[in-house]
């Protein structure tokens, strides 16, 4: 198998599918022309991409929690009462970390024993286990559009399942479902286990259900630099739209800093449009998601709420499509119902005192949304030339190179060269540029930003910065300075 | 001084790297020998780790909520392949939402670990830890 | 008495200290020189003037809770609290309703009811009552400076009582607690009554002593347009310095609108500055405190920390020196200590995110502060004309003809004639503008700001509007909308 | 229809004016005849008003806390006033702190009071109760 970003053949994709489908018992229940005849039957306001045009349409930014229970009942008894106490705009299922790697049978085991203690011993919510049947009690019974959260590096049954299931968005990618979530998967078996995913969401789309596709922006969630998640955001959106995908959601999760978060968002909308253009993938419609600090939080609920409000304030001011919503428990572990649908009852209020407002234009805001429009297109460019023009290939020979390399990620497919730091206001910089294909001017750059922190602070410039910004949001302020 | 060696790992299905990368750093900064397992650490692993390099201590970090399935049966094995009494601690987020952290300590006591340790705990409070059990000055 | 904006003389302040002290029995303990040898004994790292002028110098924002109960010691006691579990970087005491109306016999009852039931029966603390002893235990027991907070129209035997108590921050003006906390008393009266503790501040100031004094910026708390409640801060900022205070903060409540809040806490700070100045007021530190949203608060706890968090991150960006924090409670009753601490400890971590960043310029900030500044000069120079250059006269028949009027005020003394309301983006405007002395293109800016509300609302500007506004936030936006 | 009469008035120091502007407006609008006095409004005075206008119904607000020391003794006063019987409503922030309303609502009963509400009530339900016990359709 040669990676190559081109669309699957039909016969290609069903040759697949019997073994997708037989790795779990579950499988047999997916049948694609009767999954099609349910997902049309689900009204339009029930559908992901609906709410998502609309909201895109009218500016308003829609909220979004996670939320996933090993049973079925319970989940969809938490689900509701996000949908009413939470006033969830859009509802999730987030998948736990046996189903993600494909160990159904720890997944099982999983729901035994949260049945016989009666305590959720799963971190989600087991899907393919519960099989199209399963979903379809979920998502049957509720009027908001529910959308499949995970981070499975190999998501194929999972698709088959949930999209047949009522799901009307599925998140994840051939990278960002891999470099943050795994450790020895390659991304050619990624990418290309992924695009079978998206080449089912284009069946889906030739066959007119629109199904949304979301790529997962923040990756490690931890001072990742936004050149580097816009790209991986472009790249996905690419291989989504070149399978068929006309609904796709870019994400990004917050740094922190206002002016770099608002810049971030509007050069990842208007880059990820710019190439799905240039390589003549029309009529697809893009929306974005600003995901709530995604790094250590505080354990202290009430400061938790701080960093959820302002999380809220920057998706609102950057007129983000959606925002994933932390808890108040973020710190501490998987929330309760009521502490999930208090954050998104804080991110409400916050979106709707904002809703009327943005952030206002000016000259910093341009200069940071050109300083990451120019890195990102570096990186891009250099990507497909490492492809020869392929950005498929040319991704995985980018991540090995360094190209596209992410800060404290898991996998070893991913050089880890890079070093994040804050600069003095706070934005995520380079203290540490590895092989990034940077000019030396967009170096320096960087490197000016953290000196001087580095004299604010009358320290060398150090990898105790570093630890010292990882903890900082945990421990009550944004920029790690010396205690 | 004869330093110590500590096998450091996350165990079961857990890709949660940023601690993991900042206790190596800490342990090793502290004195200690410190072999990274990484994330997606199998109890096995953990233990063929321990055995080869003659290791003095096992540090479980668990994260993403299914620590309590992950870490069944970790000191039956550890018994069986010869490592009967060595340390064993476990930290992190190890159990699934926000439980009281003493039913929490008293669970995994009953599972054979010697220490546990709740969210958000520094790497400071683990080597203190670390260098009383192991009588390090 | 004809009223001027002119330092008392000495002998002219002694000879109504009598009749001051008199009035409630602990009135007998105060003694000017043993009240300043008592103030000289205070750490300088205690006293209020020194740490806002270090936030004032290092640009951070300093955070405050309002917090007052009958008995000392559950005031000490909740002090305490709020300094280490709501890390408080200022105090406060603030005072109980009849106290704020002289009304010191039901002060006393409620003093021993709360004793008999065990029950908060007065919504703060009776400093009077307790007398300088009892103020005393409270002061020195902290090593947080505290502030008087009140609302007293004639707060003369109340200032006499908390300096000598070991206060060393007052709040307060002849406007600013007359008009949104009294219903008859004239304003002749009250500035008068002001002028007596601004004499009292400056005596200790002439000694060596330094008091820091607030205006009360927020006045109703509900939609009050910034060039209003700017022009009081403006007069009582004059009033004091005119009487020797050296420390004024000057405060804004907050709007809502990012833009329009950040405007008008920095035309305020440079209005203030540019009137003392040409009045020939040397020598005083002006600094500035944002305060959380005033008006009606949500109900819901998680909807609130979004109300505050919002205030705090405005403050944070308007680089005030120091922010009046709201808890969870506000919408039900006078927080428990635990809920007022989470509502500092929310502020503190917004603020600290935030400490590193600040509101971008940009033209939208810019023409904002020219409209206020504008506004606000236009008020105060009528006001001094019809003063015949003397400002307090003049604010006197400034508020008789309306020149400056203040909305949904208790007082007779105001004219009640302008009607604010939000526009479109939810900065507050104004709907009819009374008699206030604008100009007509002024006038014609706010009208079809409104205007433009009502095209997007469809439907016409009425009354209607302003009670959608004054629920909105509680409801949970900001702008009004029709249901 | 023939219109029934209202007090409407903050009580005791209270000078909270801004619900109380909204209620004579919300009351008027519903068709009822409003006598509104206003923030800080002592018993006296509420019960001088009601029997000027041969009132149907005092209707009392109370917002900074002090409700329960400023309400003692009303509708024994409302008794020797002559008003034996008239229509008592309190509303508002009544009590200091967050109490469970239940209680407060007991309380002001036992002080006389035919309704009691709580925090945030809106004007509507103020109406609806109006109108039911004073017989309006
Ligand atoms: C960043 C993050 C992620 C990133 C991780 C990127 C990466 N590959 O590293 C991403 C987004 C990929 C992610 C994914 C998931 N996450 Co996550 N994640 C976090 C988050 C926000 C921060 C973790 C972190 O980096 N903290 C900073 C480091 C420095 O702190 P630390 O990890 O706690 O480690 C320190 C201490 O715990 C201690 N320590 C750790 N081990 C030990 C051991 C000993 C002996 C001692 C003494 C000390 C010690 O020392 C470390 C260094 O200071 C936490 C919540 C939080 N803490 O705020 C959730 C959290 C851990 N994640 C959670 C979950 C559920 C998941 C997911 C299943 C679902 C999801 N939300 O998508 C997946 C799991 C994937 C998998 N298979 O593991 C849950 C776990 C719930 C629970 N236990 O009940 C948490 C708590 C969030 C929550 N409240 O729901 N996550
Ligand atoms: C704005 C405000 C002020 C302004 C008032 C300006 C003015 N003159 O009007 C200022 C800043 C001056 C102020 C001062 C004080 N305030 Co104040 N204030 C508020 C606030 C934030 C909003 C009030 C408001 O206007 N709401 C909007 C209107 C539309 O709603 P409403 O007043 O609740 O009225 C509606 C309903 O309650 C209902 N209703 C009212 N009465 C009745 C009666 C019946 C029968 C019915 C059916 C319905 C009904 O209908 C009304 C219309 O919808 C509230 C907290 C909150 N609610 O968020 C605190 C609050 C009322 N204040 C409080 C306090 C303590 C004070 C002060 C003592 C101290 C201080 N914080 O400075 C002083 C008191 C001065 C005095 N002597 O009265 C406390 C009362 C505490 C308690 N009860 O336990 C509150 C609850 C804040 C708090 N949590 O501490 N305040």
């Amino acid at each position: 198998m040669q990676l190559a970003n081109k669309k699957w053949a039909l016969d290609e994709f069903m040759a697949q599918r019997q073994a997708v489908l037989s790795a779990w018992p579950t499988g047999e229940e997916v049948d694609l022309q009767e999954g099609m005849a349910y997902q049309r039957g689900i009204p339009n306001g029930q559908r992901f991409v609906t709410r998502l045009k609309e909201a895109k349409a009218s500016q308003v930014t829609l909220v979004q929690p996670r939320a996933g229970v090993p049973l079925v009942a319970d989940h969809l008894a938490l689900l509701k009462h996000l949908e009413t106490e939470g006033e969830a705009d859009l509802l999730p299922t987030t998948i736990d970390s046996y189903t993600r790697l494909n160990r159904y049978e720890e997944a099982q085991r999983g729901i035994e024993e949260s049945k016989a203690t009666g305590k959720a011993m799963l971190n989600g919510f087991p899907a393919v286990n519960h099989g199209v049947k399963g979903c379809r009690m979920v998502t049957s019974a509720l009027s908001t559009p529910v959308q499949v959260r995970h981070g499975t590096p190999d998501a194929r049954l999972l698709c088959e399942i949930t999209l047949a299931g009522g799901f009307t968005s599925f998140e994840g990618g051939g990278i960002s479902y891999n470099i943050p979530y795994a450790k020895n998967a390659t991304l050619q078996e990624t990418i290309h286990n992924w695009q079978y995913c998206d080449r089912l969401t284009g069946l889906y789309e030739e066959n007119g259900i629109s199904i949304n596709r979301e790529p997962f922006g923040p990756l490690t969630g931890t001072l990742v630099p936004p050149c580097i998640s816009n790209s991986v955001a472009v790249i996905e959106a690419l291989l989504a739209a070149e399978q068929g995908v006309k609904n796709i959601t870019v994400g990004y999760g917050q740094c922190g800093n206002l002016v770099q978060d608002v810049a971030a968002l509007k050069s990842l909308e208007s880059t990820v449009e710019a190439y799905l253009a240039r390589f003549g993938y029309d009529g697809v419609t893009v929306t974005t998601v600003l995901h709530q600090w995604m790094g250590g939080f505080p354990q202290d609920e009430a400061k938790a709420f701080a960093v959820i409000c302002w999380g809220s304030a920057v998706a609102a001011l950057a007129k983000a499509t959606k925002v994933i919503v932390k808890s108040p428990h973020e710190a501490l572990g998987v929330p309760t119902r009521e502490a999930n649908a208090a954050g998104l009852r804080a991110t409400k209020q916050t979106i709707m005192m904002l809703a009327d407002q943005k952030m206002a234009d000016g000259a910093a805001l341009e200069e940071e949304i050109a300083v990451i429009d120019a890195e990102t297109r570096q990186i891009l460019e250099r990507t497909l030339e490492l492809g020869d023009g392929d950005i498929a290939l040319g991704t995985v020979r980018a991540f090995e190179a360094g190209v596209i390399d992410v800060p404290f990620a898991p996998s070893r497919y991913n050089l880890g060269k890079i070093m994040p730091a804050r600069d003095n206001e706070g934005a995520v910089r380079l203290l540490g540029v590895g092989m990034l294909p940077l000019t030396e001017a967009q170096k320096k750059f960087h490197q000016e930003k953290i000196a001087q922190r580095g004299r604010h602070e009358n320290r060398g410039v150090s990898f105790q910065m570093v630890i010292d910004d990882i903890y900082a949001i945990s421990k009550g302020r944004l920029v790690g300075r010396p205690r | 001084m004869d330093r110590k060696t500590i096998i450091l790992g996350v165990i079961g299905a857990d890709v949660h790297a940023v601690g993991n990368q900042i206790l190596n750093y800490a342990f090793m900064d502290a004195g200690f020998r410190v072999v990274n397992l990484g994330v997606m650490v199998s109890q096995e692993e953990f233990i063929e780790a321990a055995i080869e390099s003659a290791a003095d201590a096992i540090v479980v970090s668990s994260l993403y909520g299914h620590g309590e399935l992950d870490c069944q049966g970790f000191r039956d094995k550890c018994d069986e392949a010869g490592l009967k009494g060595i340390l064993l601690y476990v930290g992190g987020n190890i159990v699934v939402g926000k439980q009281p952290f003493a039913q929490v300590e008293e669970r995994f006591r009953q599972m054979g670990f010697d220490r546990v340790f709740g969210p958000g705990t520094s790497p400071e409070e683990g080597i203190h830890a670390l260098k009383e059990d192991l009588g390090v000055t």
